[in-house]
């Protein structure tokens, strides 16, 4: 019986917990779309040729002078809301989770290392992370795209905006990675399990990614849906900030720097469309990870 | 006086209310020592939780009354039953390290408590302090009440604890195990201190506590316990003497004793034990074949080990700290020896050098015939890897919780080279759960679904598969329940037995030593203070501290109990 | 105690050359400073003689050493873009983003402790999860859109505060602030606001985790168990055993603050350092850039500086000595 | 009389402050995207510069409302006898508002200074070989050529006093480090800096001693550069500013539907153009076309100017509010050709047609560079061209940036086709062919801009003429001609005039000239 409660005790606190499944709903519903987006959306914001100036700024169908064909209505480029949503969220999406993987590959990698090995190894990964940290998220992505000018061809420049972005805020979010898997690791080194295997003289990369590694998955996990939700973010500020997207690849944040132009001009929703989808994917993102630091720290319940 | 009846205690889960604590009566008299002994899972901290009206949230009193002299305790209010607490009931907790907050002075924290409860001034609070302390025995109170409490001993600082529970005079104190985090000398202390604040003050104590030693050093009247309900309950001579529920009877057996050894303990019910030990005989086979010539002994020659102190100032080296200290012995093939000593005395550093985890700073350490290189010099793939073995104290933490019991076990098989196919080996882990004692479908499970005991047993086996030759068990019951730690004690004894493995036994308790040990080596701050038979260590010892650690291990004297019962 | 905070500015200076090398390493990678120095009509020929002026055409490690050597002098070079000297113009800056960024933390904290420490203490409670729910939302929305409604709501179409800007500011030994004049507080409250939001659920979040966890120590059951008063034991005891946690996550942050305020600043044209910062961005003003990173960092590492001490202030562990 | 005019509006303003509650009233409060970054008017040759430090500094001659030439510190000019160039006859009893007196001297002192190395606007004077002072108020200027747009090419040549920048050691302008004048000035113009803090804010008054009639009623003027349009607008809105340049083109309605506020429209001077790689052999950015480039066939470059539907680019992207453009000077310029006022229309079908003639029916891709801080709505622009292009089959590889990254490309030759703006300087139609349509030439410093290398011989021959006719019928024929040419070739695709859009209180009186410049002196306060 306590067994059976132990196992499945995440499950029933999900099933007992609304605010974790409606936003589990929107999440999924809203990464479904971005998954499907070309099957879902009337035209593909990439493809020139599938929308025209033409159909520039119409209001949703419920507002005067609307055209049913665009159920949300057009920006001012005449590209249907709908479709340049879902194909934003996906962009936001591989963006956010491209890098949140790297920065959880490196991140992970280094502090289990620097948890595992302490001493001067430990030292090095620390003091680099100092010095990650004493540029913030914003000034390094800021400093990766502008080296990223200066170096990379102008011509590759374009096919990499999405690479030197994911790198960028995958960059400024190892720190958090890095330094909580090595707290939890030092904890871990001091349990029995791990000194066996040390006794043992098994390998350390055994005993990292063997032993340690899922043993410290729960906070990890936590992390990495906050992450998500900052990784969203800052893409969006960054792309406020001009140094996001191009604005015909548009991203979440990309839409919504451009719908910024139009907050007075009338033309709504081409701002509070894409913002109220962004707002709603974070709060998802971030109650889901409220809801999983529950399930992963009983004692805060 | 502090009456309960018929309490119950219960805390609502998903599947309905897990009852607690049911069907407890108990009356504590002024200046009674009332002892609530029982195994984990027993609840008599429920007990304690409830009287004092701290129980874990969600946690409620179902039915039942509670009344401290004419006050019915389930009737306050919240806030009335927070202006008892304190100056009414108090309590002691576990832990000296973590019941003071550390960021405040004695005096403070003595000081508000004193002026919760009376209207005086904080200058009569102070005096009031101080003496008190005086009467506690922290000498020269009036200086040291203004320390903090991390520049106390753990002894001290349960001084002060209790100290700031009688500051306000109260009729009841719980104490929830009060010297189970203390090294015995400590314990004796606090112990008489309780005995004559009990005395002295009148006031009731409920001792809640899992030793039975300690309840019959000090207790008046005791209360057995068991899976939330009272097993028994009357003097403590009579209880403890002529018990008369089986369960206490089963709790006495468990009991090791310190004067003399007896060769199994008689357990009550093994837990799991209603399956083939046959199907062990695939393991004890394979352990057998491996054993080739004669046991194995390890031999310490003037071993040192140091460790780098705090660091203080750039300049100065920071001193070094010794944790072993010129330490010699010799474990004879094929016997146990045993290690005792108080916490920091080093035992640990000794397992750890032995296994390669710390580097010996000086000395040598001999396995068998061969020297053993100390630290990382050990290679990784160095004989002693799989010769010496370890069984840890923990039993919660030395299994990967997110390994399967397959998983942990057939990692020193397949590790070691023993054997290749997949399916044999997982075959001769089932069959070694099946030898200490376990259901070998265990096999597919995790080991957050065993109890302490189990996962135990579980460490023993996995130990077992590396086929080693030399066995340390640090601790290995000291987490465990008294019954259940006899039942480890006995598997260990018969598998030494079997398989002729040479043990290196630590332990802080001298009753499980004096239980397991052919020799025994008593350990201080890094330095052997007395080594030799065990019969002679304990019949005769010759350092000092031998001796007064024998004298204040509390015990309990079943025979003179027995007598006194029939006075 | 001594070692511990040494230790902690070898540790600095460390932070702080490696990212004088970063920021140096800048001035190689972005843009180009010469297009940007001169007007559409100058030629190819002039603005290699220039580039060769600067200096720019020397080899990597001659200019870094020429950077390091320096900055350690004091000298920040010149800009750029306005032919001033950069220790001048952020220097001038540095008041506006530190009065900004340090109110911003200041409603944080006093905001969100309290609402910290009230929705530990009632984690059932329908405010609890009002509370919890709406600065979830807060974070959720980028910084940016906050701000623009703040001014819309509060600027233009209620008319009470402004729009942009400082306000009133008063001289004072060369520190321009604003915190003196009526209109100088009312023009830093939306930015400070909108810069304060996520580090207030930040702080909020933080206090109320480490309050639960607090409250369930055996201190503070002992000091239940001894009947001191509630407040007493809310305040005195478990607030002030969450502060080391939570005054390192503040310190970690508050070179985000500073950072984020760039965000902030370009939306209330806040004259601060991320102002400036931003306008570097788009005319490549190198040595502006690479100093405001310096800089920076040195308020990342002075803030850490500032937390040790006040890990020594707080708690007592750090600074008696054990007297056994 | 002068004089005493002087005295009286200074007695007049005087008295109308005092009896105007409190100075607000003719306090303008006035914002733009960025600051002036020096107040050296030699260091930097950008407009927010220029325009700026004109209500401070003046030059021989000055702009009217309407553009027109007018005298200034010179009260008339006449080509020199004998030789090219132009003798200017200076206003007497000028003085720089420390006092100083105007002479010949600062103007010659100006010219060096301007013309130095360390200035960045040295190229105004590539002409010139020689300038000689001829008494205190007489000066000449020696042109290698005959130079009839002298004068007007002068405009913002701003003069210094000669003592005060020697004095404090601003003789030469400041480049890399800063010098008195970066911060400081001592301007004959209307208006002196009473305090400035870079970036934020810059105090402006009248100059007491101005030698002209003031128009302006202003008492002090404070300006504060806001780079982000919405917060901008929303100062506008909520009445902390007065006047604001430029507005976002769809905020326009909403500036307008508002009681007490109003927007000023007009064209600039700028037109927004598409150019080609014209010498290239290959496209750089195609994905099917590899081993030919379709943009030297004309009749490609004129299909891309047929997908282009600058109605709708017009109606959606700016309200209605550009001017289509014909050529590379709006309408009113001088020199603009009327004979050749007709854009290529908006023909889909035309434009597939032309593409199958040039061998390309299925259409080609191609990469199309523009910049996103540069233009109004460029980078919509640029998206919304991208998508008409690739209704005719004009793949566009659309790659926008920030312009400090987009000139360096341009120079490399990195690009198929690009977006330019150019707004003619002099006003005058030869300043675009002489940048954009002659063919690059490095030596003589022509088609500088030119980054596709539209190359024409008989352009080429013709700008030397232009260059040098007086007579205006026979220039503009000269004109004409290479209008022609240019269109038949479509050397560029020509889209608009960029609209100037300023917003304003109502009580604002200002004049909006066609080169974005503000000035002050026409400012009054209601």
């Amino acid at each position: 019986m306590i067994a059976f409660i132990k196992r499945y005790e995440g499950l029933w606190l999900f099933v007992h917990s609304p605010a974790a499944i409606v936003a589990a709903i929107v999440a999924t519903l809203i990464i479904l779309g971005a998954v499907f987006a070309p099957w879902l959306a009337l035209v593909n914001p990439y493809d020139l040729a599938s929308f025209s100036l033409f159909d520039g700024l119409l209001p949703p169908v419920w507002e005067e002078g609307a055209n049913p064909r665009y159920l949300l209505g057009t920006d001012d480029q005449g590209r249907d809301m709908i479709s340049s949503i879902l194909y934003g969220a996906r962009l936001s999406l591989v963006i956010g989770l491209s890098a949140l993987t790297i920065a959880a590959v490196l991140g992970v990698g280094l502090g289990l290392a620097a948890g595992y090995y302490g001493g001067r190894f430990d030292a090095i990964v620390m003091r680099i992370a100092d010095v990650q940290l004493a540029l913030p998220a914003i000034l390094t992505a800021l400093l990766i795209d502008g080296i990223a000018r200066g170096i990379l061809p102008a011509a590759v420049q374009q096919d990499l905006r999405v690479a030197v972005l994911t790198l960028a805020i995958a960059l400024s979010l190892w720190v958090n990675f890095a330094r909580t898997a090595r707290a939890s690791t030092f904890v871990q080194m001091n349990k029995e399990y791990v000194q066996a295997a040390i006794m043992m003289g098994q390998r350390p990369s055994r005993i990292m990614f063997v032993h340690i590694l899922p043993n410290i998955l729960g906070p990890l996990l936590v992390i990495m849906t906050v992450d998500l939700a900052s990784a969203i973010l800052l893409e969006a500020t960054l792309s406020f900030l001009g140094i996001g997207l191009p604005a015909d690849s548009p991203s979440l944040g990309t839409l919504i720097r451009i719908g910024m132009q139009f907050l007075l001009s009338g033309e709504w929703w081409i701002l509070w469309i894409p913002t109220l989808l962004l707002v709603a994917l974070v709060v998802s993102i971030n109650i889901l990870g409220d809801f999983l630091r529950d399930v992963f720290n009983p004692r805060l319940r | 006086m502090l009456t309960i009846t018929d309490l119950a205690v219960k805390f609502p889960s998903r599947f309905g209310d897990f009852t607690a604590i049911e069907d407890v009566d108990m009356v504590i008299k002024p200046g009674e020592i009332h002892g609530l002994v029982g195994e984990s899972g027993a609840g008599k901290s429920t007990v304690g939780a409830a009287v004092i009206g701290l129980l874990q949230s969600p946690g409620y009193i179902a039915h039942g009354s509670l009344t401290l002299g004419d006050t019915d305790l389930r009737t306050l209010t919240p806030e009335q039953a927070h202006a008892v607490r304190g100056d009414r009931i108090s309590m002691i907790f576990q832990d000296p390290q973590t019941s003071l907050n550390p960021l405040m002075t004695i005096e403070d924290q003595l000081i508000e408590t004193i002026q919760a409860h009376a209207d005086v001034s904080t200058a009569a609070a102070r005096q009031r302090a101080v003496d008190l302390l005086e009467e506690i025995g922290i000498k020269n109170a009036a200086e040291r009440i203004k320390a903090y409490p991390h520049q106390f001993s753990g002894g001290m600082r349960q001084r002060v604890v209790i100290a700031l529970a009688i500051c306000t005079d109260p009729e009841l104190i719980i104490a929830d195990e009060p010297t189970t985090a203390l090294d015995v000398a400590v314990q004796s202390q606090v112990l008489k201190l309780i005995q004559r604040l009990a005395k002295d003050r009148k006031i009731a104590f409920m001792l809640i506590t899992h030793d039975i030693g300690v309840i019959a050093q000090v207790a008046d009247r005791v209360t057995v316990m068991r899976k939330g309900r009272v097993m028994e309950t009357g003097e403590t001579a009579q209880v403890l003497g002529a018990p008369r529920h089986p369960y206490t009877r089963a709790l006495m057996d468990a009991v090791p004793p310190l004067d003399y050894r007896i060769d199994r303990f008689r357990v009550p019910q093994e837990e799991g034990a209603d399956f083939e030990r046959s199907l062990g005989q695939k393991a004890e086979d394979w352990l057998l074949a491996g054993v080739q010539g004669a046991p194995t002994g390890l031999t310490l020659q003037n071993l040192y080990v140091r460790f780098a102190g705090p660091r203080t100032s750039l300049f100065r080296k920071p001193e070094p700290y010794v944790a072993l200290n010129d330490v010699s012995l010799t474990v004879r093939p094929g016997s146990i020896m045993g290690l005792v000593g108080e916490s920091g005395s080093g035992k640990s550093t000794l397992a750890k050098a032995i296994t390669g985890l710390v580097k010996p700073s000086d000395g040598t350490m001999i396995l068998g015939d061969e020297v053993l290189p100390g630290g990382k010099a050990r290679d990784r793939h160095h004989p002693s890897r799989q010769l010496v073995q370890m069984v840890f104290q923990d039993p919660y933490s030395s299994l990967n919780s997110r390994h399967r019991i397959g998983a942990v076990l057939e990692e020193p098989l397949w590790f070691y080279g023993f054997v290749k196919d997949a399916d044999q080996r997982k075959e001769l882990a089932a069959s070694m759960l099946a030898l200490v004692g376990m259901q070998p479908d265990a096999i597919d499970k995790y080991p957050h679904q065993f109890s302490g005991g189990q996962r135990q047993r579980i460490a023993v086996a996995r130990a077992l598969l590396a086929r080693p030759r030399f066995l340390i068990c640090d601790e290995p019951t000291s987490a465990l329940d008294v019954s259940i730690q006899a039942e480890i004690l006995n598997l260990l004894k018969d598998l030494q037995a079997k398989f002729g493995l040479t043990i290196l036994f630590i332990s802080h308790n001298l009753t499980v030593v004096r239980q397991m040990a052919d020799d025994t080596a008593v350990l201080r701050n890094g330095k052997i203070e007395e080594i030799g038979k065990t019969e002679d260590v304990y019949e005769r010892p010759q350092a000092a501290y031998t001796k007064s650690l024998l004298a204040l291990t509390p015990v309990m004297q079943r025979a003179s109990f027995a007598v006194a019962a029939h006075d | 105690m001594v070692y511990f905070i040494l230790k902690r500015l070898v540790q600095s200076v460390f932070v702080m050359l490696a990212v004088a090398f970063l920021a140096f390493s800048l001035f190689r990678f972005v843009g180009d400073p010469i297009t940007q120095m001169t007007g559409v009509e100058t030629s190819v020929a002039d603005q290699e003689r220039l580039r060769d002026e600067l200096g720019l055409n020397d080899p990597f490690i001659l200019q870094f050493g020429r950077f390091t050597g320096d900055m350690l002098q004091g000298d920040f070079g010149f800009s750029y873009r306005t032919r001033q000297p950069v220790a001048e113009m952020i220097a001038d800056r540095i008041p506006a983003t530190l009065e900004l960024g340090i109110v911003a933390l200041l409603i944080s904290l006093f905001v969100g402790i309290p609402a910290g420490v009230y929705t530990a203490l009632r984690p059932r409670g329908i405010a609890t999860q009002t509370i919890l729910m709406t600065t979830l939302v807060g974070v959720s929305i980028p910084t940016f859109v906050i701000g623009i409604m703040l001014i819309f709501i509060f600027g233009v179409q209620l008319g009470w505060l402004p729009t942009f800007g400082r306000g009133g500011t008063v001289q004072i030994g060369g520190w321009e602030s604003s915190l003196f004049t009526v209109e100088g507080w009312r023009a830093l409250l939306l930015p400070a606001i909108t810069l304060g939001v996520y580090q207030l659920t930040l702080t909020m979040r933080l206090v109320r985790a480490e309050m639960m966890e607090v409250m369930r120590t055996d201190y503070i059951r002992f000091a239940m168990a001894r009947g001191v008063p509630m407040q007493k034991l809310h305040y005195k005891h478990a607030l002030a055993n969450t502060m080391v946690p939570v005054i390192t996550i503040i310190g970690l942050q508050f070179g985000g603050v500073i950072a984020f305020s760039i965000v902030t600043e370009s939306v209330f044209q806040w004259p601060g350092m991320g102002l400036l910062f931003l306008e570097s961005i788009r005319f490549v003003d190198i040595p502006v850039m690479g100093v405001y990173l310096v800089v920076i960092a040195f308020f990342f590492v002075l803030v850490n500086l500032i937390v040790d001490l006040l890990y020594v202030a707080i708690d007592p562990r750090l600074r008696v000595r054990d007297v056994q | 009389m002068t004089q005493r005019n002087l005295r009286q509006a200074a007695l007049l303003g005087g008295v109308l402050s005092l009896c105007a509650i409190g100075a607000s009233a003719e306090t303008l409060r006035w914002a733009s995207t960025t600051d002036p970054q020096t107040m050296d008017p030699h260091a930097v040759n950008s407009a927010p510069v220029l325009s700026f430090l004109n209500n401070i500094y003046e030059g021989l001659v000055r702009r009217g409302q309407d553009m027109s030439i007018e005298p200034s510190l010179a009260t008339s000019w006449e080509p020199l006898e004998g030789e090219n160039g132009w003798r200017f006859n200076l206003r007497e009893g000028v003085t720089f508002q420390d006092g100083a007196a105007f002479t010949a001297e600062d103007v010659m002192f100006s010219y060096q200074r301007a013309s130095d190395e360390a200035a960045d606007v040295r190229s105004w004077f590539a002409p010139v070989s020689e300038v000689r002072v001829v008494d205190d108020f007489t000066i000449d200027f020696v042109t290698t050529a005959p130079n009839p747009l002298f004068p007007d090419s002068i405009a913002n040549f701003m003069i210094l006093d000669k003592d005060w920048a020697e004095s404090n050691d601003a003789a030469l302008p400041a480049r890399d480090a800063e010098n008195f004048a970066t911060m400081n000035v001592n301007g004959t113009g209307p208006f002196t800096v009473a305090s400035r803090d870079p970036g934020v804010r810059t105090t402006l008054v009248p100059n007491d001693n101005w030698w002209d009639e003031v128009q302006h009623n202003v008492t002090e003027t404070v300006f504060t550069p806001i780079g982000n349009s919405a917060t901008g607008l929303a100062a506008l809105l909520s009445g902390e500013i007065d006047f604001i340049q430029p507005i976002p083109l769809q905020d326009v309605e909403q500036v307008e539907g508002r009681e007490g506020f109003k927007v000023l429209e007009g064209e600039e001077t700028r037109v927004i153009m598409f150019g080609f790689g014209h010498e290239h052999d290959t496209l750089l950015y195609s994905s099917d076309v590899t081993d030919a480039n379709p943009f030297t066939d004309p009749r490609v470059r004129l299909a891309a100017a047929h997908a282009i539907d600058i109605a709708s680019i017009d109606r959606v992207l700016f309200r209605g509010k550009i001017e289509p453009a014909s050529q590379l000077v709006p309408a009113g310029i001088s020199g603009f050709s009327e004979a050749n006022q007709d854009r290529p229309a908006f023909n889909q079908e035309r434009a597939r047609e032309l593409l199958a003639e040039a061998g390309y029916p299925d259409g080609f891709s191609f990469g199309l560079k523009c910049t996103n801080d540069r233009y109004i709505n460029d980078e919509a622009l640029c998206r919304a061209a991208a998508s008409m292009f690739a209704a005719v089959g004009l793949n566009a590889e659309l790659s926008t940036g920030p312009v400090r990254d987009y000139w360096p490309q341009l120079r490399e030759d990195d690009f198929d086709m690009y977006l330019l703006g150019w707004s003619p300087g002099t006003f005058d139609m030869e300043h675009p062919i002489r940048f954009l349509m002659h063919s690059q030439d490095d030596e003589k410093k022509l088609g500088s801009w030119n980054f596709g290398n539209y190359s024409n011989a008989r352009v080429d021959e013709l700008l030397p003429q232009i260059q040098q006719e007086i007579n205006p019928a026979a220039r503009q024929a000269m004109i004409d001609e290479v209008v022609a040419i240019t269109q038949e070739e479509v050397a560029y695709i020509p889209l608009y005039t960029q609209p100037l859009i300023w917003a304003a209180k109502d009580n604002i009186n200002l004049t909006q000239r066609a080169d974005n410049f503000f000035m002050l002196r026409w400012v009054t306060v209601n």
